[in-house]
């Protein structure tokens, strides 16, 4: 058994765990143990990672297992990691382990949602390890339609609409998809040749530019509208305030870095140069949601919804660096994938957690909170100065990587969008600390504040097990973003290879 | 060459502080922290003059004046091959005499604060919070890179913001620090953009390079331009705008004065002395950049500097609280070092200008610092800001009324005190450059004596008010930095800086002009005469004055509507024109066209439901126009 | 061998009892009307056959073979059609096409 | 006859046979027991079943009337298999009182329906196709007005026969076309001679739609809704399933073997009416409020994907029809066992019935989310493969814009699976159908359904079985 498998194998094991656990409270006990063997299991595979390239092993994949499923179709199921999926998958155990704990105290269908849960993550570490184009698909799909029934049953608002909505918008994203998968499928290969879904093997073929232009606006914005490309990105606000909060901390932490990893890994990987010719007007759109969620999340009222924006802001900062198609740019993209993964969990969780004590999410039913729950208060500064790019924590990394190396682009326009990019930042800060300014500072608004509890045991596993990585990549960014840019060189060759004709 | 790879410690202390102190503080307890904090200082201003000493008298000089040393430097993020950001240590004549200044002032800040906030809630993360400012100040201090600047340009906002919002259950203090922040945060965009655009066309951060006069940003200079102006000259424009943030230069002063509502000693350490010096430490640093490659940018500082030291002196006349006052004096000093460094040339005694703003620097902190402790100490004693609350304190607090006349007359620019040599120097650069600024400056020094002395008349003298509990001294731990201060702002004049800090590190010859120092002189004690008639003893002469100018003074007293300005163009034009219409356009025109597109199936599958009538014929029709439908199509059309 | 009659009467014979058929099935309410309908359908089928077996492949008898087996299973057809159609009028008290419309939309 | 064509024809002898020996059980066993006819029935019917699978070589009979090629002993497998869930769920049903009088009927009706469909499935010529044809659909018409005592039922029988004549007229018509311009009727040597004139595609036409009658294609599918709902759920799910399925079968065997000339033309029609069925069929599904008339409209759409595998007019499109019929026949009677076991137990069959029914009864409901998933095509289910392969089928040809319609549908279709699952799952019922315990036969035969469900999927070695039976132009 190698050990990519084991990503997927463990959290299987977990959900027979739980259906077999006859007492209920134990539930969540399984859940936690089972995740945080994939925890372990992470960080493990990020030492053997290491090793290897230590070793010197310079192939673009490792621990590449290859087995042959569809014959005939020649769909196999391979699985192998660069870098950068590596990356993706410690942040995705990260978030996973902390909303085990952060769902706590889920009462109403224990066992369901934890199997949900867990099935959700299963799509999303199979996304990160398949390098076939098939089980890709699979498991993308696979990840989105946990999420209406989480939403649906353990949510809040309208969560019927809003569970509809997001899962047919994202169900119409993967739809868009199949066609462009179909699309590079049947150019994988010069005519007689066998086609193959293999990512591998596929970017060794230059796709005939015709076929480019029409598969990668398709797989492109199939992609996109889960990183939340303007205008495909409003499933995001209704979802995610609707979600309970593991959901929103997996949805906005993981679900939404699926469309920035899949739009490198596939549409500009396999399809480079329609990605040149075309990346102008998905710039335009990026750089406005960049802005426009900015924007949008000033004038919101309840936490998630601003959250919501800002995710809608921060992740168009990822597949607008991702357009810009040189290595400095798209490392940052990956870095910024990374830690707005963790820190808008983080972002969700301490939400949730409020929320659970106030029972209402609008910042202007609450205020000085800071008095009576410093931990949980003190943690939401930190991930909201994560959040507007603070040196010394993961944003401000990420950040400064998308913007200096989108600046060096030669192209004019592209600079100009980076400028534009650029002043999110400003209105960043104003959205973040207008909303630590009502909701935390200030006077106690509320008499019965007084007697809230500050973060429990297993909140404050939660909290810490995100605030750690955020510190971490802010204060020592080297080691993760040479690992990330040593395995974008391959993109980054294919890339640069078209540019001579 | 000695190894100055040690000088590391100078961040990393601080940095360990403030980890110590903010994760553990609660359970140290305040006394232990407030000692760990100060002694944390205490080791780093012991270790910044023993860098200082070894620095400008431990090193050989073989004529060639002092040079730039990279004392540490390690890769903090690669970013493309020739471009990544170091963290490190640069030392210079400049970076060395700052390293002085933030480290004296906090130390004394430091030990102030023992006695100044004991008592108060959240005394740990105080200390904390003064270890991260430190700790960022420092490495503000001692980039030798534009990025790492850029990065603790930053820190230093963050702990401005934090130490600002201190009592951050008092609503004011809240929107203080908000404000400051964003203030400065869209300067420091400039700031950012300048940054990129520099490392765009130099391909480098590190600032050996960028100011080497063959290097990649002077001499290439004949690069693209745009709006006539070179790209370089655009680039450190956009850097200075960064500096006009944390500066508090107009038009981004409005944040400083309401930054008051902060504790006492930070308004000393962070608003007085150190952190807003900064922009005038980013434009120092880039010099050479600024007079060789874009001539025209300083142009715009001297004119800048100017301008806000006038516009603030006015308006310091006007006000009560004397916090306010100090704010605004600050602004209108820092107008001063700005305005020094836009006249000044490069190398020899053209570069009087740079040396004298630096000077200036040096003995602005030194004596605005002590006046903002002795104005805490004013505030510790009376609980009250405002100076119509005042009045003949001279009997109750001695040593601190001696501390601050010391204070009031040095910066006044009364001669054989700091103030006046540094002064001096600044009127003399002006004066050899540009005769109209020069003009300026001498209505300026006049205004800066009166409204000063105003301060020192009208708390120390002037009407016996009833104080409720008689007012007492101040404890030790509070007067000791002062008395410590007020040597430094009277003496520290005497330093010679036209020997160590100078614009191209080689010492040059320079000696007061009496011909400008003389009538500037007689301009500050006319400015006191006119404080001492107005307010040394109570009269209804003040009101009488500002009833004659009622306009004018309506106008400076509310500091020419320049907050409700930004209070306009945030509340109504960023929030109710912009996001609020991007809010709305999101939920009803995106969202909306989602939603159509569902409603409109719905729709359909209402309106086709006819077909499905029930009617055995009406499916054989349907069937039969099928048939003949396909004939048609496939006969008749497509064959 | 053959004379007199040319195949084209059979086969415009054959059409219009085509058509009529399906107009009666259209336009008829009794439901056994239309049950004749549809016999009436078929049987310009079984023309169409013999017609074109007679005329154009007079050695082989697919086409007579072909509208036997028709006539047989229209037979078996019409059987159940009825039995249904007595269910129907059972149950709804008239063989009345267009009461027959619980099931709609 | 000698024991080779025996072999080669043993499905429908031996249903034949089944069918004999069942009217003999009625006639000569003691009234008493009655009932035990069922388990009787079911399991002569599985042997049927398991001699079915029995391999033997391929060849054929009466000179070429009647073909027997592994792909079509396949076909006729996979409906065997259909068939046989469908009896197995139709224990409880067979049960009540007022049915049990009838239970060797609705056997032997199943079982000649049976033998129509491997009679048409295995016909060379268009005299046999014709006779299976209509003997499997004439004893369904029997069969759908089963329930005598219902006015629904009633109408559903006449609504089905009557149409269906109508249809078989048309096709006949076609058929006679055909003959009239070729004087053949043997696929094989049709296929030499076809030309494709003018008269010769109206021929074609007359007979797509006579086929699309049975498949229930746009526009010829109005009967469908009606007849599904009327009709007993068993019977229902047989229609939906098994003669649908069949007709599948038969129509892509023409169309391959009798119609190459013509393939543009086909291509075309089956371009235009699967966009149509796809649409139309998911359209009226949305708003559907009985359940078998809600699956009634989805299997409609379901129709259209398929059609996606036809038009590819390769063997890939072949193997995935016949491999999505497989998916389709586990999902669909997945789904229809659980509204059979509810609406035995309760006679409820709205969807509004359904609210709140995981709380009472879940494994039902998982079951029920299962199928409707895999129905929708959602990983990891079987569904998914099974669409998956049908699109890409059609790209393979370069049928883009219609696989981004037939992607596009799966959309609305989610949406109203979901809304299933919604009331199953989220809706709040005051009083939602009681808990209650389906008997043996009735879990058995779901249990099978969610195996295959889930099997069908992940197990390769079915998809690569039927490639290599299957064929393409």
């Amino acid at each position: 058994m190698d050990i990519l498998s084991l990503f997927i194998i463990i959290p299987l094991l977990t959900i027979t765990g739980i259906i077999l656990v006859k007492d209920i409270r134990n539930v969540k006990k399984v859940a936690a143990i089972g995740m945080g063997i994939q925890l372990i299991l992470a960080a493990v595979l990020i030492f053997l990672y290491v090793a290897e390239r230590k070793g010197g092993n310079i192939s673009e994949m490792l621990f590449i297992k290859d087995i042959v499923w569809f014959k005939s179709l020649n769909i196999h199921y391979a699985v192998g990691v660069d870098g950068i999926s590596v990356a993706m998958i410690a942040l995705t155990s990260i978030v996973v382990f902390a909303g085990i704990f952060a769902s706590w105290e889920v009462e109403l269908l224990t066992k369901e949602f934890f199997i949900s849960l867990i099935l959700l993550a299963t799509g999303v570490f199979g996304f990160f390890i398949s390098i076939d184009l098939f089980t890709l698909f699979l498991f993308y799909e696979l990840a989105v339609i946990p999420m209406y029934l989480l939403i649906g049953i353990w949510g809040s608002g309208p969560k019927e609409y809003s569970a509809m909505k997001l899962t047919l918008m994202l169900m119409g994203a993967s739809a868009l998809l199949l066609v462009g998968i179909l699309g590079i499928y049947m150019h994988s290969a010069p005519s007689g040749n066998q086609l193959t879904f293999n990512i591998l093997e596929i970017k060794q073929y230059v796709i005939p530019i015709t076929a480019q232009r029409t598969f990668f606006p398709f797989t492109f914005v199939g992609f996109g509208v889960l990183g939340a490309l303007f205008p495909f990105h409003t499933w995001s606000p209704d979802g995610h305030s609707s979600a309970p909060t593991a959901v929103s901390m997996l949805h906005a932490g993981v679900l939404m870095k699926l469309g920035g990893y899949g739009a490198f890994r596939v549409a500009i990987y396999l399809m480079p140069e329609a990605a040149k010719e075309l990346s102008w007007i998905f710039l335009i759109l990026t750089s406005i949601s960049v802005v426009y969620g900015a924007f949008g999340a000033i004038a919101q009222k309840d936490l998630k919804y601003i959250n919501a924006y800002s995710s809608v802001s921060h992740c168009g900062l990822v597949l607008f660096a991702i357009l810009m198609m040189n290595k400095t740019a798209m490392n940052g993209a990956v870095i910024q994938m990374i830690s707005h993964g963790l820190m808008t969990a983080l972002f969700f969780a301490l939400i949730g957690m409020i929320y659970g004590r106030t029972h209402t999410r609008l910042i202007n039913e609450m205020g000085g909170l800071m008095k009576v729950i410093p931990f949980l208060s003190v943690c939401y500064v930190i991930a909201g100065l994560a959040s507007l790019g603070l040196p010394g924590l993961s944003g401000f990394v990420a950040e400064m990587t998308i913007f200096v190396g989108a600046f060096q682009h030669p192209d004019l326009f592209h600079r100009v969008v980076t400028i534009v990019a650029i002043t999110s930042i400003v209105i960043t800060a104003v959205y973040i600390l207008r909303v630590i300014a009502i909701l935390l500072l200030g006077p106690v608004t509320n008499p019965k504040y007084e007697n809230f509890r500050d973060a429990r045991w297993y909140e404050k596993t939660s909290v810490i097990a995100l605030i750690l990585p955020v510190a971490a990549i802010g204060m020592a960014p080297f080691w993760l973003s040479s690992t990330i840019s040593s395995s974008m060189q391959p993109i980054i060759d294919k890339i640069m290879a078209i540019n001579l004709f | 060459m000695i190894n100055f790879s040690y000088s590391i410690w100078l961040l990393l202390i601080p940095l360990m502080m403030f980890f110590i102190l903010g994760l553990a503080g609660h359970k140290l307890g305040p006394r232990l922290s407030g000692l760990l904090g100060t002694s944390g200082l205490a080791i780093i201003t012991m270790l910044s003059f023993i860098i200082a000493y070894s620095y400008f008298f431990g090193t050989p000089k073989n004529g060639e004046g002092f040079k730039a040393i990279i004392a540490y430097n390690i890769t903090w993020l690669q970013l493309i091959d020739n471009l990544h950001i170091d963290i490190g240590v640069l030392l210079d004549p400049i970076s060395v005499m700052m390293l002085i200044v933030v480290s004296t002032v906090s130390f004394m800040v430091h030990i102030y604060s023992l006695g100044y906030m004991k008592g108060e809630r959240g005394y740990e993360r105080f200390f904390a919070f003064l270890s991260l400012f430190t700790f960022s100040m420092l490495g503000l201090v001692v980039a030798p890179n534009i990025f790492q600047m850029y990065i603790f340009w930053e820190l230093v906002g963050i702990s401005s913001y934090l130490l600002i919002g201190f009592y951050y259950q008092k609503p004011s203090a809240v929107a203080a620090s908000k404000k400051a922040f964003i203030v400065t945060r869209f300067a420091d965009l400039g700031f950012l953009i300048g940054i990129l655009i520099l490392s765009f066309y130099t391909k480098t951060f590190d600032f050996i390079t960028l100011t080497d006069p063959s290097g990649p940003a002077i001499a290439k200079t004949g690069g693209a331009t745009f709006m006539g102006l070179s790209v370089i000259t655009w680039s450190m424009i956009f850097v200075y705008m960064g500096g006009v943030g944390k500066s508090a230069m107009f038009p981004f002063h409005i944040w400083l004065p309401d930054a008051m509502e902060g504790p006492t000693p930070v308004s000393a350490l962070i608003h007085a002395a150190t952190m807003v010096v900064a922009g005038v430490y980013l434009v120092a640093r880039l010099f050479p950049v600024y007079v060789m490659a874009s001539p025209q940018a300083l142009h715009i500082i001297a004119y800048v500097g100017a301008f806000s030291s006038l516009f603030a002196a006015v308006i310091a006349c006007t006000q009560t609280d004397i916090k306010r006052v100090l704010a605004y004096s600050t602004m209108s000093q820092i107008g001063y070092m700005m305005l020094a460094l836009g006249v000044s040339g490069y190398g020899g005694h053209n570069g009087l200008g740079f040396m004298a703003s630096m000077f200036h620097l040096f003995t602005h902190a030194m004596f605005k610092a002590l006046l903002f402790l002795g104005a805490g100490a004013i505030i510790h004693a009376v609980h009250s800001n405002f100076m119509t609350d005042m009045g003949g304190l001279r009997k109750y607090l001695p040593i601190t009324h001696i501390t601050f006349l010391i204070a009031c007359l040095s910066i006044a620019g009364v001669p054989l005190f700091a103030g006046f040599f540094s002064k001096d120097e600044i009127l003399a650069a002006a004066f050899e450059h540009n005769k109209f600024l020069f003009a300026v400056e001498y209505a300026v020094a006049g205004l800066t004596a009166f409204y000063m002395f105003r301060l020192y008349f009208s708390i120390f003298w002037g009407k016996e008010t009833q104080y409720h509990h008689t007012p007492h001294e101040a404890p030790l731990t509070m007067t000791i930095p002062l008395i410590i201060l007020a040597l430094g702002a009277a003496l520290t004049g005497f330093i010679p800086f036209n020997k160590l800090v100078t614009s191209d590190g080689l010492p040059f010859e320079s000696h007061l002009d009496w011909g400008v120092a003389v009538p500037s002189v007689i301009i500050g004690l006319l400015g006191i005469t006119v404080a001492w008639a107005m307010y040394s003893k109570s009269s209804n002469l003040p009101d009488r004055v500002a009833s004659a100018f009622r306009l004018g003074y309506k106008w400076a007293y509310n500091k020419f509507y320049m907050d409700e300005l930004y209070l306009f163009i945030t509340k109504k034009i960023i929030f109710r024109y912009i996001s609020e219409p991007v809010a709305w356009f999101d939920r009803h025109i995106v969202d909306g066209t989602m939603n159509a597109i569902a409603t409109v199936t719905q729709v359909t599958s209402f309106r086709i439901r006819k077909f499905q009538s029930g009617q055995i014929q009406q499916y054989a029709f349907v069937y039969i126009s099928g048939v003949i439908f396909l004939v048609i199509l496939l006969v008749y059309i497509w064959r | 061998m053959n004379t007199g009659i040319p195949i084209q009467y059979f086969l415009i014979l054959a059409t219009i009892m085509f058509f009529t058929g399906i107009y009666g099935f259209l336009t008829r309410r009794n439901l056994i009307t239309i049950l004749m309908s549809t016999e009436l359908i078929l049987n310009s089928v079984n023309i169409n056959f013999m017609a074109f077996n007679r005329y154009l492949f007079p050695h082989k008898l697919d086409g007579m073979f072909f509208s036997l087996f028709i006539i047989a299973v229209a037979a078996a057809e019409a059987a159940v059609a009825i039995s249904i159609i007595i269910n129907i009028y059972r149950r709804f008290t008239t063989i009345n096409v267009e009461d027959v419309d619980e099931m709609k939309y | 006859m000698n024991l080779q064509d025996f072999l080669l024809m043993r499905q429908e002898l031996l249903l034949t046979l089944a069918a004999i020996i069942v009217l003999a059980a009625e006639i000569f066993w003691n009234p008493a027991k009655k009932k035990s006819v069922i388990f009787f029935a079911i399991i002569i019917f599985s042997l049927v079943t398991a001699a079915g699978m029995i391999p033997s070589e391929d060849g054929y009979l009466f000179g070429g009337m009647y073909i027997s090629t592994g792909l079509m002993r396949l076909m006729k497998n996979i409906l065997d298999i259909g068939v046989l869930i469908i009896l197995v769920q139709s224990y409880t049903w067979l049960m009540k009182p007022e049915n049990e009088e009838r239970i060797s009927e609705y056997f032997i009706l199943i079982f000649t329906t049976l033998v129509g469909m491997d009679f048409m499935i295995s016909s060379g010529h268009f005299l046999m196709f014709y006779l299976g044809l209509e003997l499997a659909t004439i004893p369904v018409a029997a069969l759908a007005a089963f329930e005598r005592y219902k006015n629904k039922s009633a109408e559903a029988g006449i609504k089905l026969i009557l149409i269906s004549s109508l249809s078989s007229g048309v096709l006949l018509f076609g058929i006679s076309m055909i003959y009239g311009t070729s004087g053949l009727l043997y696929f094989y040597d049709l296929s030499k001679v076809f030309a494709g004139g003018s008269l010769q595609i109206l021929g074609f036409i007359f007979f797509f739609a006579g086929m699309a009658f049975k498949i229930s294609i746009v526009p010829f599918h109005l009967w469908t809704a009606d007849v599904y709902e009327g009709a007993p759920v068993n019977i229902t799910s047989f229609l939906s399933v098994i003669s649908k399925g069949a007709a599948l079968f038969i129509f892509i065997i023409v169309l391959y073997t009798v119609f190459p000339v013509i393939i543009e033309s086909w291509q075309k029609t089956i371009l235009v009416t699967s966009i149509l069925t796809m649409t139309i069929g998911n359209l009226f599904a949305i708003r559907q409020q009985n359940i078998k008339r809600f699956l009634a409209f989805s299997s409609i759409s379901q129709a259209g994907y398929i059609l996606l595998g036809i038009i590819g007019a390769n063997q890939a499109g072949m193997t995935s029809v016949v491999y999505y019929m497989i998916v389709y026949i586990f999902s669909n009677l997945g789904a229809f066992g659980v509204i059979t076991a509810i609406s035995n137990a309760t006679g409820k069959e709205n969807i509004d019935d359904y609210n709140g029914l995981y709380q009472t009864n879940p494994k039902l409901s998982l079951t029920m989310t299962l199928a409707l998933f895999s129905l929708a095509g959602i990983p990891p289910v079987a569904g998914f493969f099974g669409k998956f392969f049908l699109f890409a089928a059609a790209a393979e040809k370069g049928f883009y814009f219609l696989v981004l319609i037939a992607v596009l549908n799966t959309i609305i279709s989610l949406y109203y699976y979901l809304l299933v699952v919604k009331a199953m799952f989220i809706n709040k019922n005051e009083n939602p159908v009681m808990k209650f315990k389906s008997d043996i036969p009735t879990r058995f035969g779901l249990m099978i359904c969610v195996l295959g469900i889930f099997l069908t999927g992940f197990a390769s070695i079915i998809y690569e079985y039927i490639k290599n039976l299957s064929f393409g132009i």
